[in-house]
């Protein structure tokens, strides 16, 4: 089978529809990390939200009142985070561990409670594509770029306006100082954890629309347990590969939807490469990438570390 | 009958630990159009102090009176509403920020429209008369330009009432006096200001008003009329010592050469000049004094001179080194919180950690607890560092005890040589007096010293030998007998070729 | 030079470190009540779905502690958690934020199942041993790798330790499936080891293996290293003050190295004790997350090897003590992973809280 | 409950999925017909499996039952201590070692798969079929093997996509893959990824492709995509356990799960597909059953 320009373009619709969740989580992780809090609890915040989106779809049987009540389990999640590291200073990565941990014991705890029996829900086409007139009749690249759920396009559009607020306006001033100086913009008169605090909020609302996309788009209404599978994480790391800027994130994110589409396409063609080495393949080529990118890697200087007045 | 203060404090008292008071029972008042000095020990209470006029603590009783009118702070926000600014002993500007950026973050809302553009930032600076470059990131100014960015933002913020915490203890003299000349200009507009300090001259030159703390106790508030240098002192310390006697120098025999810097380059930075073909020697039995304003090549001098780092080019010859090439010698870095303590391990180990793997501390790799202890309690006495016990960490001793503890162990070392940098920055009149008598007493007992400090005075005190660094060169080399101004002038490139500029 | 060390690794050391510095009564208290408040919520929802609270505690105590079975199955759910917290210990004690004790002990289980499966059973019980320090050796080398690459390039451990943990995962599945999956597999796993290659059983009926007293071992080891060896004091003042520590003439970079080797052999011992004690063959997925557990063990226990084996307890009894719910009163499994979480946030909060109280009394070492 | 007590390890949850749910329920019957007291553990990863096994054959349980092949490396393991207990596995087993308290009930994954391949070939207008799996485990990759020969015995030139996805839980992922190979012009999907079938179906439904329901039928779920569905006969297989067990004529046996014995079956009527398809399929069943063909 010959990698033509049909195959292309259905690779680049599939890198992209995989690349969705996790742009919106990394987007949501990147504010958050701004305003230096590393926020390893992503997963957690995800899966509720999946969770959480399944729930509004079962209960309202309206799909997009689902993509609202995963946002809003995202921020509910995110409240507890935000609760204990920005006003408990409690360590982010113990937290963020934690929390993933209870995440996935919760939600499967909360599903047996509440949801049906995965197995029973029909097929829902819970939020369907918007098909761009005139744009996804582009040969080749129409219909992978213009044919996306409305969700990615919103996702992208968040990208290119935090982008835009963090680099020209008050508020981007604002949460970079936090992330870059704590003590400075403490003494400027700026509350530190009223901004941490609102930034994980952030967080959780993307990463809960991202975890609603999970369910509700890419997996059409279905919940079951640890459906995220380490997309948080993965989340993280592309922020740190697009080095903290929300273009980059999303390019970055794209890639690695690119390395996943490939190992499918790949296998689907016969590739005579072993899966788990094409599972593997993301990972080690953002692991090349970063490592041949080299020095000029650091990230908010106050990541990671609690703030405390006074402080030296 | 004077003016009514602008800001009181009545009665406050703030402890960290209960029962360990830091600040009893403390009345003060600020009045506009006035310098108003703090003195006190380290640890003495000062920061605190201000920190509780800025919100940054609480105090635990008492309160605030803002033009007569109780006012609580409980952040920094509320303080700068209150038309109170502060510039810290550590600053709080955002290192990777532009100038403008800074500014911009900490201005209130009515006032952030007049910064949309640097060339507004730069006219108001001008018309402030500091003028600086808005557009430069914070982390590549000297610090005395980010200094002024500080008081910029209090000035912006519109503060009637500006609080320094130690100021002047990254300023050289020239950048002091016009230090003090933005504070008058300041306070003459009809300001309140409040400083810091632990210089007294600076006081009594320029200060209209002196409160001494301490121990957390107030001692004296009164204005600065006629009071003498040694009045202070005896506030502050609670005894008589005389800060002028000259340091006794013994021997003063020629002892052989120990160091030797030969032509030593080192490339320029942002905000310093780097070394350009620096040379000096240093005997045994002498204190060489580097003097020069910081940003001349001074880092880079230390870090060449402890084996931190290569020279681009030029030799460096110790009689005495390591195996790996460094001199052998006793260090006493600039930065004690990064570079001379590791200030959450225990203070024996802290005092040794030079020797920690050798003989007969460790054995085969293994230490030798009862030796380390042994030799940790014999240097702690020998120092009197002030500590409930020496497994306790430097983390909670006060600057003075810390730097004792630096100072020692470099002293311990079996170096014959012991290069100092800035030892006595921060510490109070009584703690540094004690440093520089350790000094001489070393280099009287045969070491060879080198202090590099940008405190003149205190180099002229205790040096043998003065040699200058200005703009990574070593210009001249005088004796301490030379007047301070000739000296002053050498710092400033004054007998070099007037045209060059000032990095 | 500072760039080696991230700010936040001695951040982190630095606040967990202080925080015991002065245990107190008050601290230990609080410290007993997160894990006590955990399991009251435990039971909490369990009441809530059903189950008698007290029945409930008896059940999981008596899985726990009940019995030498139960004891047993507490130490070797313990076992290599306490290996990756040790693991994890070493590392961050030198300033160097491995997340990476999961990938580590993942190679760790290959290397040691490569000797005891490949090797010919006539060298009898030499195979225990050479497969262990071949697993530890395997762990060691991934390792250095984040070290070196942090060295060479500047790259951040964080984010080079989580990827490589990945590509381990993979690199064990792609192994089971292929390469080392006997003909006649019924699932993806390596053969199994040889007899001589087991570790041994150190309770009849049980299955204690040796596998504890080789992590009991290495967590003295790290102890006696961490306190009473010039390494030791090296690795911590680097750790927390690498500026102080460099201008003394330490060997930084050496270090380094030399910790994440420890630190990667350590977890690579890890991956060796499940292997060789407990699933006797390498299988697709024999770590359920032992490698983040770790982490937060030792954080938990306060970057101390005595603290570490006491949260890897705790870690070792919910895991076995829910495994007894589960098999006594078909409890699900997500409760284990409830009760096992929640005592890492309370904790986290407790030690946060203090920290913002400023008590015990620091701040922080930036 | 004087018989005593039996239990059973499941993998994920007994809510979840076609593969634990059927079994669960049959876990279930089985016990009350025979007078058992169940038990049942969820989410039993392999990893903790030896320890699990232990606890409730130290407690006395009669019988344990496995519901994945992946347990047969503890039972092997653990069985040998415990000679009062019976260790029973179902799904798939090569062997029980020699041990007289381990059966295993093994389905006939080359049957299943062959007939799944015949199905799919038969249907399949566009020649072009594809079977999408999870994780790739030994008898998955057999089942792609023997599903290509099912699907080759009835149409020569047929093109059979495969893919592990990696994962039994991923839906999207599934979906993903799913919508991917039905692009590339596949028109009959085989789902055998367990949780993760659901984006399967999904795709095929969302892209008008066509399914099979695996191990229960599942055309309630997914009537739009799915023409039948393999039924294994769990309730037939765990009532022989019981059984057996009562009588005390467990011990050491593999008994294959075929067509034959109606170990599973396929459910019935045929949709979205010409009635001679399922006269095709049924008759190569038939053939299949009493031994007249061999599937390879
Ligand atoms: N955050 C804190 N937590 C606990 N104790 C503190 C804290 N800050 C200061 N202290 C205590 O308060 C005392 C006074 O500290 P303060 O910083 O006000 O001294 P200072 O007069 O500014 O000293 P220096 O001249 O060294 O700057 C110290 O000795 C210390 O014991
Ligand atoms: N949390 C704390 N607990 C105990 N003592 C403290 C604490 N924070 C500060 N101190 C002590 O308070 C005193 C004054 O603090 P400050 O920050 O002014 O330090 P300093 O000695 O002036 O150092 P430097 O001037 O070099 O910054 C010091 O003696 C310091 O050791
Ligand atoms: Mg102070
Ligand atoms: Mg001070």
């Amino acid at each position: 089978m010959v990698f033509d320009a049909v195959t292309f373009g259905l690779f680049l619709a599939s890198a992209i529809r995989l690349a969705a969740p996790i742009l919106l989580a990394s987007l949501g992780e990147l504010v958050s990390e701004r305003t230096g809090v590393l926020n390893i609890g992503l997963e957690g915040l995800m899966l509720f939200a999946a969770f959480g989106a399944v729930l509004g779809l079962q209960l309202t049987g309206v799909p997009y009142a689902g993509v609202l009540m995963g946002g809003l389990w995202g921020i509910g999640a995110a409240a507890v985070l935000a609760i204990t590291v920005a006003v408990l200073r409690a360590d982010q990565i113990v937290v963020g561990i934690g929390f993933n941990i209870l995440a996935l014991g919760l939600t499967s705890l909360l599903r047996e409670l509440s949801l049906d029996p995965a197995y029973l829900v029909p097929s829902l086409r819970a939020v369907s594509m918007l098909r761009l007139p005139y744009l996804s009749d582009i040969p080749v690249v129409g219909r992978a770029l213009f044919s996306q759920s409305p969700i990615l396009y919103a996702g992208v559009v968040i990208a290119v306006m935090l982008w835009a607020v963090i680099r020209y306006t008050r508020l981007g001033l604002v949460i970079r100082s936090v992330g870059e100086g704590a003590g400075a913009a403490d003494a400027a008169g700026i509350s530190v954890t009223a901004v941490r605090f609102s930034a994980i909020l952030f967080t959780g609302l993307l990463a809960g629309i991202a975890g609603a996309y999970l369910t509700l788009v890419a997996s059409g209404g279905i919940f079951v347990d640890n459906i995220t599978g380490g997309r948080g994480y993965l989340a993280v790391a592309v922020v740190i590969f697009g080095r903290w800027n929300p273009i980059l994130v999303m390019l970055a994110s794209v890639l690695f939807g690119c390395a996943d589409a490939l190992q499918y396409q790949g296998q689907a063609i016969g590739l005579s490469i072993s899966p788990p080495l094409l599972l593997m393949s993301p990972f080690l080529l953002a692991l090349i990438a970063w490592v041949l990118l080299g020095k000029s890697n650091a990230g908010p200087s106050e990541i990671g570390i609690p703030f405390l007045r006074g402080q030296k | 009958m004077r003016s009514r203060p602008f800001v009181e404090l009545t009665a406050v008292s703030k402890s960290f630990v209960p029962g360990h008071p830091v600040l009893e029972d403390i009345t003060l008042a600020f009045r506009r159009g006035e310098i108003h000095a703090v003195l006190g020990e380290n640890g003495a209470g000062k920061s605190t102090l201000l920190n509780i006029l800025f919100g940054m603590h609480q105090p635990d009783m008492g309160g605030i009176l803002l033009d007569g009118r109780q006012v609580v702070h409980r952040s920094p926000a509320d303080a700068i509403s209150n038309r109170i600014g502060m510039v810290h002993q550590h600053f709080k500007l955002v290192a990777s920020f532009t100038v403008a950026e800074n500014l911009r973050l900490a201005a209130p809302a009515t006032i952030r429209k007049t910064l949309r553009n640097d060339a507004d930032i730069a006219r108001i600076a001008d018309d402030f008369g500091l003028p600086v470059d808005p557009s430069t990131i914070v982390s590549s100014l000297p610090l005395s330009l980010q200094q002024r960015v500080e008081i910029l933002k209090a000035l912006i913020n519109r503060a009637e009432l500006i609080l320094f915490d130690e100021p002047t203890t990254i300023l050289n003299p020239a950048e002091i006096d016009a230090f003090y000349g933005v504070l008058t200009q300041i306070a003459t507009e009809g300001r309140a200001v409040v400083v810091v300090t632990h210089h007294l001259e600076e006081v009594l030159d320029h200060a209209q008003h002196v409160s001494v703390i301490r121990r957390g106790k107030l001692i004296s508030s009164a204005p600065v009329g006629n009071r003498k240098r040694s009045d202070l002192v005896r506030e502050i310390v609670g005894k008589d010592i005389d800060l002028t006697a000259p340091l006794e120098r013994e021997g003063g025999a020629e002892g052989p050469i120990e160091l030797r810097l030969e032509n030593i380059d080192v490339a320029p930075t942002q905000s310093s000049s780097g070394l350009r073909g620096a040379s000096l020697t240093l005997r045994s039995g002498e204190v060489v004094g580097v003097a020069g304003v910081e940003g001349n090549g001074q880092r880079e001098l230390f870090e060449v001179l402890a084996g931190l780092r290569k020279p681009d080019s030029g030799t460096v010859e110790a009689r005495h080194a390591h195996k790996d090439g460094r001199a052998f010698a006793g260090l006493v870095p600039e930065d004690r919180h990064h570079e001379g303590l590791v200030l959450d391990l225990p203070v024996s180990i802290n005092l040794l950690l030079n020797k920690i793997g050798q003989t007969p501390y460790a054995k085969r790799g293994r230490l030798i607890h009862s030796r380390i202890n042994a030799a940790a309690e014999h240097m702690r006495t020998q120092s009197d560092v002030r500590t409930r016990s020496i497994h306790v960490t430097p983390r909670t001793l006060s600057g003075g005890n810390q730097q004792k503890i630096v100072l020692a162990r470099a002293m311990n070392e079996d170096a014959p040589v012991v290069i100092v940098y800035q030892p006595t920055r921060g510490l109070d009149v009584a703690a540094s007096e004690d440093v520089l008598k350790k000094l001489r007493l070393a280099a009287n007992a045969g070491k060879a010293v080198l202090i590099i400090s940008s405190n003149l005075d205190e180099i002229i005190r205790i040096s043998d030998r003065i040699v200058v660094l200005f703009a990574g060169r070593t210009v001249g080399e005088v004796t301490s007998t030379t007047s301070r101004e000739d000296i002053g002038d050498l710092m400033t490139g004054g007998r070099q070729t007037r045209t060059e500029h000032r990095s | 030079m500072n760039s080696i060390f991230s700010p936040r690794a001695s951040s982190v050391i630095a606040r967990t470190r202080q925080s015991i510095s002065a245990v107190t009564a008050n601290n230990a208290f609080l410290v007993l009540s997160a894990f006590a408040s955990s399991i009251a919520i435990g039971l909490f929802i369990l009441s809530f779905l059903g189950v008698a609270p007290q029945l409930a505690f008896a059940v999981m105590f008596d899985g726990a502690f009940g019995s030498q079975r139960a004891i047993a199955d507490t130490l070797v759910f313990m076992t290599p958690r306490l290996l990756t917290a040790l693991a994890a210990l070493v590392a961050l004690r030198c300033g160097f934020f491995n997340l990476g004790a999961e990938g580590q002990l993942q190679l760790g289980a290959i290397g040691a199942v490569l000797p005891a499966t490949i090797l010919p059973a006539s060298l009898g019980y030499m195979l225990l041993p050479i497969s262990i320090v071949c697993g530890s050796l395997f762990g060691a080398v991934w390792g250095l790798i984040p070290a070196v690459l942090k060295l060479w390039r500047g790259a951040d451990e964080i984010i080079v330790t989580l990827m490589m943990n990945f590509i381990a995962i993979y690199l064990v599945k792609y192994l089971v499936q292929g390469p080392l999956q006997p003909p006649d597999s019924d699932f993806n796993m390596s053969a199994k080891i040889t007899d001589g290659a087991a570790l041994p059983i150190l309770l009849s009926g049980t299955r204690l293996h040796a596998g504890v007293v080789l992590a009991g071992v290495v967590a003295l080891a790290v102890w006696f290293m961490l306190y009473h060896t010039t390494f030791g004091v090296r690795l911590r003042a680097a750790g927390l003050s690498p500026r102080a520590a460099r201008l003394q003439g330490m060997p930084l970079s050496q270090l380094i190295l030399s910790s994440m080797m420890i630190s990667g052999g350590i977890a690579g011992i890890g991956g060796a004790v499940e292997v060789l004690g407990v699933q006797y063959r390498l299988i697709d997925g024999f770590s359920s997350n032992l490698g983040f557990d770790g982490l937060a063990i030792a954080l938990l226990g306060s970057l101390e090897p005595l603290g570490s084996v006491i949260v890897a307890i705790y870690f070792g009894a919910i895991n076995s003590g829910t495994l007894a719910l589960q098999s006594a009163l078909s409890i699900p499994a997500a409760l284990a992973q409830i009760m096992a979480s929640l005592p890492i946030i309370f904790l986290a909060c407790i030690h946060g809280y203090r920290f913002l109280k400023g008590r015990p009394l620091w701040s922080s070492t930036r | 409950q004087e018989k005593g007590e039996v239990a059973a390890l499941f993998t994920g949850a007994i809510t979840q999925g076609n593969w634990d749910p059927p079994g669960y329920a049959a876990f279930d019957k089985m016990a009350k017909k025979y007078g058992f007291k169940p038990s049942f553990i969820e989410h039993a990863t392999y990893e903790k499996a030896p320890a699990l096994l232990r606890q409730l054959a130290s407690r006395g349980v009669k019988m344990i039952i496995c519901h994945s092949s992946g347990y047969s490396a503890a039972i092997q393991e653990v069985a040998k201590e415990f000679p009062d207990t019976q260790f029973v596995l179902y799904s798939y087993a090569a062997s029980t070692g020699d041990l007289k308290n381990y059966t295993a009930w093994s389905v006939n994954w080359d049957e299943y798969g062959y007939v799944q391949g015949a199905i799919a070939a038969a249907a399949s207008k566009s020649k072009h079929i594809a079977i999408i799996s999870g994780e790739e485990i030994p008898s998955a990759k057999r089942t792609h093997e023997y599903t290509l020969r099912g699907a080759k015995a009835l149409v020569p030139d047929i093109q059979m996509d495969a893919v592990f996805t990696g994962s039994f839980t991923d839906v999207a992922k599934a979906k993903e893959v799913a919508t991917g190979v039905i692009l590339r012009g596949a028109d009959i999907l085989l789902p055998s990824s367990d949780l993760a079938d659901a984006g399967i179906q999904q795709a095929a439904d969302e892209e008008g492709a066509h399914t099979i329901g695996a191990y229960m039928d599942q055309s309630a779920s997914y009537p739009n995509a799915i023409i039948t569905s393999t039924v294994l006969n769990f309730d037939k297989s765990y009532d022989e356990m019981g059984e057996l067990m009562t009588e005390g004529k467990l011990g050491g046996t593999i008994y294959q799960e075929t067509l034959a014995n109606n170990g599973w079956t396929l459910s019935k009527p045929f949709k979205h597909v010409d009635a001679k398809v399922e006269t095709a399929v049924f008759a190569l069943m038939d053939k299949l059953a009493k031994g007249e063909m061999k599937p390879d």
